[in-house]
């Protein structure tokens, strides 16, 4: 059993006497878990002694059966990676594929990326912010919230035809042109969301009992953070100013405006607050990428798409998730299958590593709420 | 082997009941679902949870624990990993309960019909009592499915667990083919480390390999 | 003899009517949690097709103390709801308050009993939580009924319900402001809705108690929340509002009572248990104490 | 490539690594196993602290897996991969468990995906597999269609219900469905 | 039988005791069973007899003529009635207990502790009371300390505390002896009432010193730390005497000195608060912090025992705020908690004698699930909790009634708070011993347990039976007091067979056991027309979804017992509870040493080196007095 280093009283309470000892299953069936994974907890009282996580309820197969799919198939297989947020997982394949190909798209096509995964971004962090308010107990929240996800799924809808997976972006660009009017059906979204935050605000982050169970939980350090691979708004909240979209600029994030504030604290709270600001910097990326929308083509030209080859070589494409960085290594033979599709989730290092270290010494109440602070989505962590 | 069909002689059961239809109502009004998220199908239960659809207005609600839940819903593919756990849940679960599986997964394999972690048949190893296509089947979709088995559980046709009573052993048979293993399928696999040799070890090992 | 018959014949309306008022309730608090949240929610009588689909369901035990447990702890709770005046009436003629408070306790043993006899720690986990906020809660609200007790110098709730029924003004309310913070808050954790529902606490404890308990065990538990209901609301109406000249205002000033918790429900999460328990310290303890020590000296 | 990493990786360790630029701030840095752990001492080092992942190819026709460390540096916005190349009949990697703790659960992954052992690394359990018996499922010579059509189709499983209300939709062995 | 049974019930014990001491173990604890049965129906014939004393006289070197004199007085036989009954349970449950170690002579020790308990509650001199209550106290200490060393330290820790209170006791004792001229008990009452308005600083000196004695007796504060080392380190079932009987020695010179000296008192000599007399008012304050602090510690503790005995604290706790009311009720209310104390704690340290005798495990986490393989110690232990925690069809609910109306008489809410805070966390802590050694998880180690042999098991069903009659008939216990109460210049309390009458409202415990059953009744019928049940094994249990064994989680690993209020210890990090149990700490080590010194003085070991130092402080103070 792998242990980090730290040698607690509630250990030497465990080696003078087993008895002390009992187990706690938290998950796969349990209503603190988001999704089908568990931790198996050894208990001290009611604090945690040592964390035994149990992945792999959620394991496809996905990377063996991308191999054996052509380019083009896969393309309804990666959004399933991560239900929650499926786009990201669509424009970290398709630019890792074109990367390898060497084509650019149109810069349409790059702005309706944007778009797409910002709203896909929406849609996650509003199930994100509600599984805070669910794990703390508080049910409204989550109600309210799904109301407003199920209106960007209404949008996805009309954009793409489906409502969780899209299986919109096709190496090249987009699958079809954004339909007349939905734009502005969009932005009346967008005013709608940003209208809702005030009443989200007392809700939730201006809770007092909220502030008191998510402050000082399960806190980290921005150097911590950075070496143990915590990406996305998490890392964010340690006060580091680290974003895929600025970083390593893709889609049309080269040409917009990102002023994403950050939380300091490194806690749960600022973890939750970071979400909830970059909740609101998103509408107002998706107002700018609207506002600056190019006319033109919406997709390259690549011939058949499903007799796509691509020649031999290999990419890495990454992608800012709404939980951190989606990333796809994608290893190319030259013929119509991939060889090789390595995916990396951004729930790995927090829910396989991190919950070792913090969730020792924790007590019971916490491990829900601490798991929705990371945003761990058990299955980007199996795959 | 013996052919039965338990549904007639349910039928026959039932009305020879007075107070099965009362019964029955009584039932059908109040369906606790597991709460079980076993597949990416469960992304599309709180919407039909929240506010938007609100499962509750026809008496369903999410239960924590399999004891005191009836409904059991495979929400897409299942991995075999998750297949025990299911089994598990269900038999734990008290009577009457229901098995809905979401999309094409439970019925067939769906997408993930190939792939190796992911079994292709969920009612060989425990009835299901209705399906749902689509992937993954939307709210009004889920709502309309649970309208149905609410109309077969009226009519005394939701009867999986009786199935699974009687023919507990065909089932266990499945499990045990998939879950308890002792041979590879395909071609053993022969960990060269199985050992665990240590880097010293294994340092040592390769220079005197590639002395001889 | 006929006269005790007669008696036992009333009891037995009363334990059923109780179930009844507090399934009511639930539905109907269930309606309004559904209104909050902007959706439908359930019909009203949802909660009694809960009940008695439960009780048609193949249940579960684990070993006798399970049982007896169970059957203990509503049994307990029915006792308890005869001792509570409905509609300035008590059906046994007396309504000490102590007895009350004791007599309460029996039920939450059994449930401890028969819910730790099924030997899953998520359920033992949630008892010790319940027995933990229990410390916190009791003792406000004790100090409350003390500061009445002095001044009436009875501890029968009747007496309590009659002095206040010339009309709104003569309510406990306004003659124990402090007091009637106190105890909502401690009311609030006594039905355990958030921010103090550890109990339950399904994200933590997966629903802490309820966790063994299937078919008709579990209907048992709802049938134990409702009689909870109907005794603590009616414990607060007469306390506090007046006690009811008829039924249905009875009906109506205790639902009101049990509307408040829920709307604070609806908007809170919950506290980790130690903060609950000081939370209910200083506050709920405080507002009690303080009007304890005015009722013992100026009062 | 704004700290000019290649250029100082080249000078530092000379011939014991092959670096290129492949993208725009993808660079790739392929080198020897045992010395991998150096070469990522040194990056962390240069403040690439950020270990994206690692994952691992199956090269079955050279007969080698190919290993692969992402890491990229908040700094200098430049993402590396680091490479190496094992020996596909015996294949075993220094764990970096040392350098990014985290990165112990991708190698877990890797050891029951590949087979590949890492020396050092306190936990090597499965992680994903329930009662896995056969060849590591990403290993190329692993035919993930043929297991499921040996293990879960109707026929593998005998499945003849003992009752006749419902419906089991066959599928076959025989039944070709291949996405070709 | 003459009045000359008198000397033989105090005697007789005293001297067998002595004589078995060179006989085969076995034997002893049937002779001690047998003699138990003699005394207890002597005893009860004595009520019978009506009033009668036996007079001895003797000449001590200085002082005069020594008038020794047992007798009869309503509290008197209630306290030896209770006693003996007690006695003679404890003595059948300890013939199986200790059927299989004969490892110390604690049988021939206990008979003289019984003779000198007997001595204790028919002493109507301070002379006779005071030898008895030596006796009292050097059996208890080497049957405490029965020959294991940290039960040898936790004798002494006892002794050192109540060698305190007889140094006070005896001070006292001189003093009234020098203020009076007599050694009898009744007459220092009268005298001691008149002084409080003459002569006030010497009678509450006098007073003070006497309670000082009887308050570490009877462990209240601040005196309650010997019980978690005295009751957890004794001999399972000497425990059960201990904390039923010998606790209450306290509460009876309270009753017997104290108590009567302010109701003999008029009105308005000494100040008072909340209509108190404020002696009686710091009294109920100790008595309420020692509830108080017993409750919060015992939650938190993890050895069974040791948590019984903080319970013990709790209670005793409880009867002091009885006392200290002074009133009427207050007084019958303590005496009737005394009799429950008695009953349910002797109960419940019965039932966890009898697990330790089949398990040998005192550490709580380590039991559990023993309720499905020992149902009748469950059953005891269950109506000893119920009891305990006062809740309504058993005893203990109807004695803290009374208490608490007591208390609402005088109006003295603040001190009622505390014992409702002491109520509910007896909830608590008696909640954790009944889950955690009996329910959740049986272990494997203890799959073939048995129930406790037939006479222990019997010994248990006569306490349960006791407990549920007293609890359903308080009319069985109350309607005793009345003679007690006149005897000590109070007013008799109204009560019946059924019910008992308060300052407040008055309480029909019959119609309470009857509605409970009655309800009981409704939910059995729910019960039994709900659908059918099936028993499944005690693992087949929620795991969300995992097979527990494929974690390596077996019964042990299932089982919740360790650290049960650990979320709420924190709120306690507060109370300087640490601070008198250190002192304390010192003490005890400072006996200690002095101990070894006088053992290093004097070769023949502690028993000598004791009496050496008793008679050093026994010279000191005459000389003091004089």
């Amino acid at each position: 059993m792998y242990l980090p280093d730290g040698y607690t009283t509630l250990d030497k309470i465990s080696e003078n006497d087993d008895y002390a000892v009992y187990d706690l299953f938290f998950g796969p069936n349990h209503p603190g878990m988001h999704g089908n994974f568990g931790y198996v907890l050894d208990m001290v009282g009611t604090e945690i002694l040592r964390v035994r996580p149990n992945a792999g309820q959620l394991h496809r197969g996905f990377e063996k059966a991308m191999e054996n799919k052509l380019w083009a198939q896969n393309l309804s297989l990666i959004p399933r990676v991560c239900v929650p947020d499926p786009d990201p997982n669509e424009v970290a394949y398709c630019q890792a594929v074109e990367a390898i190909l060497g084509v650019e798209i149109p810069r349409r096509a790059r702005y309706i990326r944007s778009i797409v995964l910002e709203m896909s971004r929406l849609g996650s962090f509003l199930m994100g912010m509600g599984g805070v308010g669910g794990a703390l107990g508080h049910y409204s929240t989550m109600y309210l919230m799904m109301i407003d996800r199920d209106l960007i799924l209404d949008l996805f809808e009309a954009l793409t035809g489906g409502r969780v997976y899209h299986i919109y972006n096709i190496p090249g660009g987009v699958r079809r042109d954004i339909p007349d009017g939905w734009t502005d059906k969009l932005l009346e979204l967008c005013d709608r969301l940003e209208s809702k935050l005030p009443e989200w605000d007392r809700l939730l982050y201006e809770n007092p009992v909220v502030q008191d169970r998510l402050g000082g939980l399960g806190y980290i350090s921005a150097e911590e953070a950075m070496s143990s691979g915590i990406t996305g708004p998490s890392l964010r909240a340690c006060g580091v100013k680290a974003d895929v979209r600025i970083d390593t600029p893709y889609a049309a994030y080269d040409e917009i405006e990102i002023n994403s504030k950050l939380s300091e604290g490194g806690d749960a709270l600022a973890r939750a607050v970071q979400v909830r600001l970059d909740f609101e910097e998103a509408v107002n990326i998706i107002r700018r990428l609207v506002k600056q929308l190019p006319d033109g083509d919406y997709k390259l030209d690549l011939g058949n798409i499903s007799k796509l080859r691509v020649p031999k070589g290999d990419a890495y494409s990454k992608v800012e998730a709404s939980k951190g960085e989606f990333g796809y290594y994608v290893v190319s033979d030259g013929g119509l299958k991939p060889y090789r599709v390595s995916v990396r989730g951004p729930s790995m290092p927090a829910g396989m590593y991190l919950c070792h270290k913090h969730l020792r010494g924790m007590k019971i109440d916490d491990v829900a709420v601490w798991m929705a602070s990371f945003a761990i989505c058990p299955p980007d962590i199996d795959r | 082997m013996e052919m039965d069909n338990l549904y007639l002689a349910n039928l026959r059961e039932e009305k020879q009941n007075m107070w099965g239809g009362l019964v029955n109502y009584f039932r059908k009004r109040s369906m606790w679902m597991l709460y079980y998220c076993t597949g990416c199908g469960a992304i599309e239960l709180p919407p039909t949870m929240t506010s938007r659809y609100d499962m509750e207005r026809l008496g369903m609600g999410p239960m924590a624990t399999p004891r005191q839940a009836d409904l059991l819903l495979i929400t897409g593919y299942l991995s075999v990993k998750t297949l025990k756990r299911v089994i598990w849940s269900y038999e734990q679960m008290q009577e009457p309960k229901y098995v809905v599986g979401f999309g094409s997964c439970p019925i067939n394999g769906g997408i993930y019909w190939d792939a190796y972690p992911v079994i292709n048949h969920l009612e060989a190893f425990i009835p299901v009592d209705m399906s749902i296509a689509g992937c993954m089947p939307r709210p009004q979709a889920i709502i309309d499915a649970f309208e149905k088995l609410m109309g077969e559980i009226q009519e005394g046709k939701a009867i999986g667990y009786k199935r699974y009573e009687k023919h507990y052993d065909w089932y266990k048979k499945n499990q045990d083919a998939v879950l308890g293993r002792t041979e590879a399928v395909l071609k053993p696999w022969n960990d060269p480390f199985a050992s665990n040799p240590s880097v010293d070890e294994l340092m040592a090992l390769e220079k005197g390999e590639s002395n001889v | 003899m006929n006269a005790y018959a007669l008696l036992g014949i009333k009891l037995i309306g009363v334990s059923f009517g109780s179930m009844a008022v507090g399934l009511l309730f639930m539905g109907l608090g269930r309606k309004v949690t559904a209104r909050i949240q902007r959706r439908m929610g359930p019909p009203f009588y949802q909660s009694f097709i809960d009940v008695i689909k439960c009780f048609t369901k193949t249940s579960i035990t684990h070993n006798f103390v399970m049982d007896l447990g169970i059957i203990m702890a509503l049994g307990g709770l029915i006792a308890t709801a005869f001792f509570i005046p409905f509609a300035n009436f008590s059906i046994l003629g007396s309504s000490s308050v102590v007895i009350v408070l004791y007599l309460m306790s029996i039920g939450y043993l059994g449930m401890a009993m028969g819910v730790s006899a099924s030997g899953n720690p998520n359920a033992t986990i949630g008892i010790s939580r319940a027995l933990a906020l229990m410390m916190g809660y009791e003792i406000p609200f004790v100090m409350v009924i003390m500061a009445m007790l002095i001044t009436y110098n009875s501890s029968d709730l009747l007496t309590y319900a009659v002095a206040q029924s010339n009309g709104i003004g003569s309510w406990h309310i306004w003659k124990y402001p402090l007091g009637f913070i106190a105890v909502e808050i401690a009311f609030q954790a006594m039905v355990g809705e958030a921010p103090y529902d550890h109990m339950i606490a399904p994200a933590e404890i997966a629903s802490g108690p309820m966790v063994e308990l299937s078919g008709k065990y579990l209907g048992i538990g709802f049938l134990l929340h409702a009689v909870q209901l109907y005794v603590e609301t009616g414990l607060i109406v007469n306390l506090f509002l007046g006690g009811a000249s008829s039924w249905y205002v009875m009906l109506v000033k205790m639902f009101a009572v049990y509307f408040t918790t829920l709307s604070i429900n609806a908007v809170m999460a919950r506290y980790r248990i130690e903060q609950g328990i000081r939370h209910l310290w200083i506050w709920a303890g405080s507002f009690g104490l303080l009007q304890l020590i005015y009722t013992r000296i100026w009062g | 490539m704004s700290d000019n990493i290649l250029a100082r990786a080249g000078k530092m360790h000379g011939d014991k690594i092959e670096c290129r630029e492949k993208y725009k701030a993808q660079l790739e840095i392929k080198t020897h196993r045992d010395y991998v752990l150096n070469l990522l001492t040194w990056l962390k080092s240069e403040r690439y602290v950020h270990l994206s992942f690692m994952s691992c190819i199956d090269w079955i026709e050279e007969n080698e897996f190919e290993l692969v460390w992402h890491v990229f540096s908040y700094e200098s916005k430049n993402h590396i991969l680091v490479k190496t190349r094992l020996n596909r009949e015996k294949p075993w990697m220094h764990t970096a468990i040392n350098i990014w703790p985290h990165v112990q659960p991708y190698e877990q992954e890797i050891h029951e995906m590949f087979g590949v052992y890492f020396p050092g690394n306190p936990d090597l359990s499965g992680l994903f597999l329930h009662n896995w018996l056969d060849l590591p499922p990403l290993r190329k010579d692993f035919i993930a269609k043929d297991y499921s059509l040996a293990l879960y189709t109707t026929d593998a499983l005998g499945l003849t219900p003992p009752f006749d209300d419902i419906d089991i939709v066959e599928i076959t062995a025989e039944e070709s469905r291949d996405g070709e | 039988m003459t009045s000359n049974m008198l000397p033989f019930i105090v005697i007789a014990p005293v001297l067998l005791g002595l004589l078995m001491l060179s006989m085969p173990k076995r034997l002893n604890w049937w002779i001690f069973f047998l003699l138990n049965i003699v005394l207890a129906g002597v005893i009860f014939t004595l009520k019978s007899k009506g009033a009668m004393s036996f007079t001895f006289q003797w000449t001590l070197f200085g002082t005069g003529k020594v008038v020794q004199k047992l007798g009869v007085t309503p509290l008197g036989w209630f306290f030896l009635a209770i006693s003996s009954a007690a006695t003679l349970l404890f003595s059948m449950f300890s013939l199986d207990f200790n059927d299989k170690k004969h490892s110390t002579a604690i049988a021939p020790l206990w008979l003289m502790l019984v003779g000198a308990t007997n001595g204790i509650f028919l002493s109507q001199d301070w002379i006779s009371f005071f030898i008895s209550w030596e006796l009292m106290s050097w059996t208890s200490l080497f049957i405490i300390g029965h020959g294991k060393t940290s039960s040898f330290k936790a004798g002494i820790y006892y002794y050192a505390l109540s060698f305190f209170g007889t140094m006070a006791m005896m001070a006292g004792i001189w003093l009234l002896f020098h203020r009076t001229g007599s050694w009898e008990i009744s007459s220092g009452v009268l005298k001691t009432a008149q002084d409080l308005s003459s002569h006030r600083g010497f009678a509450l000196t006098v007073l003070s010193l006497f309670t000082v004695a009887f308050l570490a007796k009877s462990a209240l504060f601040p005196f309650h730390m010997w019980p978690q080392m005295a009751h957890a380190e004794a001999p399972d079932d000497f425990s059960a005497y201990l904390s039923g009987i010998m606790i209450k020695y306290g509460v009876y010179g309270l009753l017997l000195f104290i108590v009567p000296v302010f109701a003999l008192t008029p009105r308005g000599t000494i100040k008072s608060i909340s209509g108190v007399p404020w002696p009686m008012y710091i009294l109920a304050v100790m008595s309420a912090l020692t509830s108080v602090i017993g409750t919060v510690m015992a939650i938190f503790t993890n050895d069974m025992k040791k948590l019984m005995a903080w319970s013990t604290v709790a209670n005793v706790g409880y009867i002091g705020v009885g006392l200290a009311t002074g009133t009427s009720l207050g007084y019958a209310a303590a005496m009737f908690h005394t009799v429950n104390h008695m009953m349910f704690k002797g109960g419940i340290f019965a039932s966890l004698a009898a697990v330790k005798y089949r398990t040998g495990e005192r550490e709580m986490h380590r039991l559990g699930g023993l309720a499905y393989v020992m149902p009748i110690t469950f059953f005891t232990f269950l109506l000893g909790i119920i009891a305990a925690a006062g809740i309504p069809p058993l005893s203990g609910f109807n004695s803290k009634w009374m208490i608490f109306q007591a208390l609402f008489e005088k109006k003295m809410v603040f001190v009622a708070t505390a014992l409702f805070f002491a109520s509910t966390g007896a909830f608590l802590y008696l909640f954790r011993g009944l889950h955690t050694i009996f329910l959740g998880q049986l272990s494997p180690r203890f799959r073939n347990v048995k129930e406790a042999p037939p006479l222990m098991s019997l010994s248990m069903i006569v306490l349960m039976i006791l407990m549920l009659a007293a609890g359903i008939f308080p009319g069985l216990v109350t309607g005793r007091f009345n003679d007690i109460l006149v005897a000590a210049g109070l007013n008799p309390i109204k009560t019946t067979l059924y019910s008992m009458t308060g300052s407040t409202t008055s309480i029909n415990s019959t119609l309470v056991a009857s509605v409970f059953a009655l309800a009981v009744g409704v939910v059995f019928f729910l019960f039994v027309i709900g659908g059918r049940k099936r028993r499944v094994k005690m693992m087949d249990n929620y795991t969300c979804g995992e097979d527990p064994l494929d974690w390596n989680v077996g019964p042990d690993r299932y089982h919740y017992g360790y650290d049960f209020y650990q979320p709420i210890k924190g709120l306690f990090s507060w109370m300087p509870l640490g601070v008198v149990e250190k002192g304390y700490n010192a003490l005890g080590r400072f006996m200690e040493r002095l101990g070894n010194l006088v053992t290093s003085i004097s070769a023949d070991g502690t028993r000598l080196g004791w009496s050496f130092v008793l008679g050093v402080i026994l010279i000191i103070v005459i000389g003091v007095v004089k």
